[in-house]
């Protein structure tokens, strides 16, 4: 109906969100927008490296009733960008968790969240 | 049909994406964020990739929202800006800034 | 104005190498070699109907080990980061200043209590229960009665959420567990299994504001499974063909719920190791 | 007769998943978006159930669980931070 494939779409979009992510990166000041845009800005990511494993008209690759072994190879999306996603998932969730805590930290240090304060290690 | 469900999912994605840089309230911000990851965890199920929708679901919407609560609370940052009626917030920036300038 | 140039500079050039990216790709219409090798081998070859599953566990297990690993340092050093916040010669001073913004707010606004509750939030729990006049003197001794007390001010949960956490916890434990050990067979595994015990955890702490994780006896678990793990792959190293290797075990039916080698042990302990962590890296941003 | 019950279903999650971000964007206060997230999430779960009936995999299924408890949690933690009960 729309012409383009699924993939596609959705790579555009994995794209576009990432741009977004990485305006608000670096535009923002404070330092919880800048984590909030970097999980954005992961999100995109993900999309992206999930959409260049699908195969036109494929389905998940687990075998049940209603996908043969016979058949998988030829039914089946490539398997091994979703196996990489979910490891990138956990890793972005570990990276987020540690931005947060040296936010707190250096919110508790400073009383303030502005990257301008922080210029002890400026040259 | 599903196409038209999957543009809208993906302009769905872009508009909580855009919301989640331009929200002057950090609690909205981060909700958005959320939303464009639990979004994202169902165009993840329409690519056929149901083991990265659920650990996207579960870690990247639901605990990293969580953690992202406990920090807002710790950083007493979302509180000052939630309470702010809609008209007196100004951008992120200029409220960081004043605050440096308090600070120093 | 010269920085938003800069940066509207920036995002250009990225969104020119990713509309080249979008330009030379085409859908994928057969699956890479590669790919073709896992998906008609995983199955005969070790028994998961669900490929994905086999590819995390067995053929990219150091992948996975590693990632685990990379999850204990970022418990321990949230820890690290965190905890520090706890004792009293840094704490002092920062309590000084939370307490003499309390004393300004509990000054300016006539209701009293209410401005004082607000500061408090901001000034964490330790202020809380104190009164604006006696804040300064009840430093010196900031006690842990003083931030339960404040706790149970600060608003108990109410009746809804408590039943209703009564109700759903059992649910959302066993749906993680099923999730773990049926990562083999249908979509789930360690990761997502782990996530949702995690979040039951954080349903948990929700609604009973009080009640404190065990964190020593999660350690004590996680390094136990962690150790299981590793050993588990130098028993596939020497029964089977190599580190994590899970032949060891019988394959078994494709299907049935006791298949597939020792993935599904090696599932149960990752699941049990990663809903650990989480829960503790979750128990370290609250309190 | 399947079909035509899909289609409905189809066009009713599409005009709500439209109002519902519709709601987001506009967004009078932080509630109104909140409220506004939390249908989307219940939304998109009747869309997985739609899609695996669809594709005819009813592994997708455990998919729309975990949305249904996260759904719940997520708002509920939102909810406790807004009564300063975190």
């Amino acid at each position: 109906m729309t012409g383009l494939p699924v993939s596609t779409i959705l790579l555009v979009t994995g794209f576009l969100l990432a741009l977004i992510g990485l305006w608000g990166m670096l535009t923002h000041r404070n330092i919880m927008r800048i984590i909030i845009c970097f999980t954005v800005f992961d999100t995109g990511l993900r999309l992206v490296m999930v959409a260049t494993g699908y195969i036109t008209a494929g389905t998940a690759p687990i075998i049940d009733r209603a996908l043969t072994t016979a058949e998988a190879a030829s039914r089946a999306i490539d398997p091994i960008p979703s196996a990489l996603v979910v490891t990138a998932i956990v890793i972005g969730f570990a990276v987020t968790a540690v931005m947060l805590g040296f936010a707190i930290r250096l919110y508790a240090a400073k009383k303030t969240l502005s990257i301008d304060a922080f210029t002890e290690s400026k040259w | 049909m599903l196409e038209f469900l999957l543009l809208l999912v993906c302009a769905s994605i872009l508009a909580a994406g855009v919301l989640a840089v331009c929200l002057k309230n950090l609690l909205a911000a981060m909700v958005a964020a959320g939303l464009a990851s639990l979004f994202a965890a169902v165009s993840f199920l329409l690519l056929a990739a149901p083991d990265v929708a659920m650990a996207e679901a579960a870690i990247g919407s639901g605990l990293a929202t969580f953690i992202f609560l406990y920090a807002i609370r710790k950083t007493g940052n979302g509180k000052d800006e939630a309470e702010k009626p809609e008209p007196k917030a100004t951008g992120g920036r200029r409220v960081s800034a004043g605050k440096a300038r308090g600070g120093a | 104005m010269m920085r938003h140039i800069v940066v509207a500079l920036v995002v250009v050039l990225f969104g020119l190498i990713f509309a080249r990216l979008i330009g030379s790709y085409v859908e994928l219409s057969a699956l890479r070699p590669l790919a073709t090798q896992y998906v008609i081998e995983a199955p005969r070859d070790l028994g998961t109907p669900n490929i994905i599953t086999g590819i995390l566990i067995t053929y990219r297990g150091f992948d996975t080990l590693g990632e685990v690993a990379v999850l204990f340092m970022v418990a321990a050093s949230i820890g690290l980061l965190l905890k520090k916040d706890e004792t009293k010669s840094t704490n002092a001073p920062t309590l000084a200043a939370k307490a003499t913004g309390a004393r300004r707010a509990a000054a300016n606004t006539p209701a009293a209590k209410a401005a004082a509750a607000r500061a408090a939030s901001v000034a964490a729990n330790r202020a809380a229960s104190a009164t604006p006049a006696s804040a300064g003197t009840a430093l010196a001794g900031a006690a842990a009665s003083e931030a339960d007390s404040a706790e149970a001010q600060a608003g108990e949960p109410s009746e809804i959420v408590r039943t209703g956490t009564d109700v759903l916890l059992p649910l959302i434990f066993t749906f993680g567990a099923y999730v773990i050990v049926n990562g083999h067979l249908s979509a789930g595994g360690g990761f997502q299994g782990g996530a949702i015990v995690a979040s039951g955890a954080m349903l948990m702490l929700l609604a009973r504001p009080g009640s404190r994780l065990n964190v020593a006896l999660l350690s004590v678990i996680e390094s136990f499974a962690g150790v299981l793990y590793v050993s588990l792959g130098i028993v596939g190293l020497i029964f089977a063909a190599g580190f994590l290797d899970p032949r060891f075990l019988p394959r078994g039916e494709l299907g049935a719920f006791v298949s597939a080698g020792a993935i599904p042990l090696i599932s149960a302990l990752l699941g049990i190791k990663v809903g650990a962590e989480l829960s503790v890296i979750i128990d370290r941003f609250r309190s | 007769m399947a079909e035509i019950i899909i289609q409905i279903a189809a066009v009713l999650i599409f005009f709500a998943i439209l109002f519902a971000v519709i709601r987001l964007i506009l967004g009078r206060t932080l509630v109104d978006r909140i409220v506004a997230i939390d249908a989307l999430t219940v939304i998109s779960l009747s869309l997985i159930a739609l899609y695996a009936h669809v594709s005819g995999r009813f592994a997708y299924l455990d998919v729309a669980l975990v949305y249904g408890l996260l759904s719940f949690l997520a708002v509920l933690a939102i909810a406790r931070f807004l009564e300063k009960g975190l």
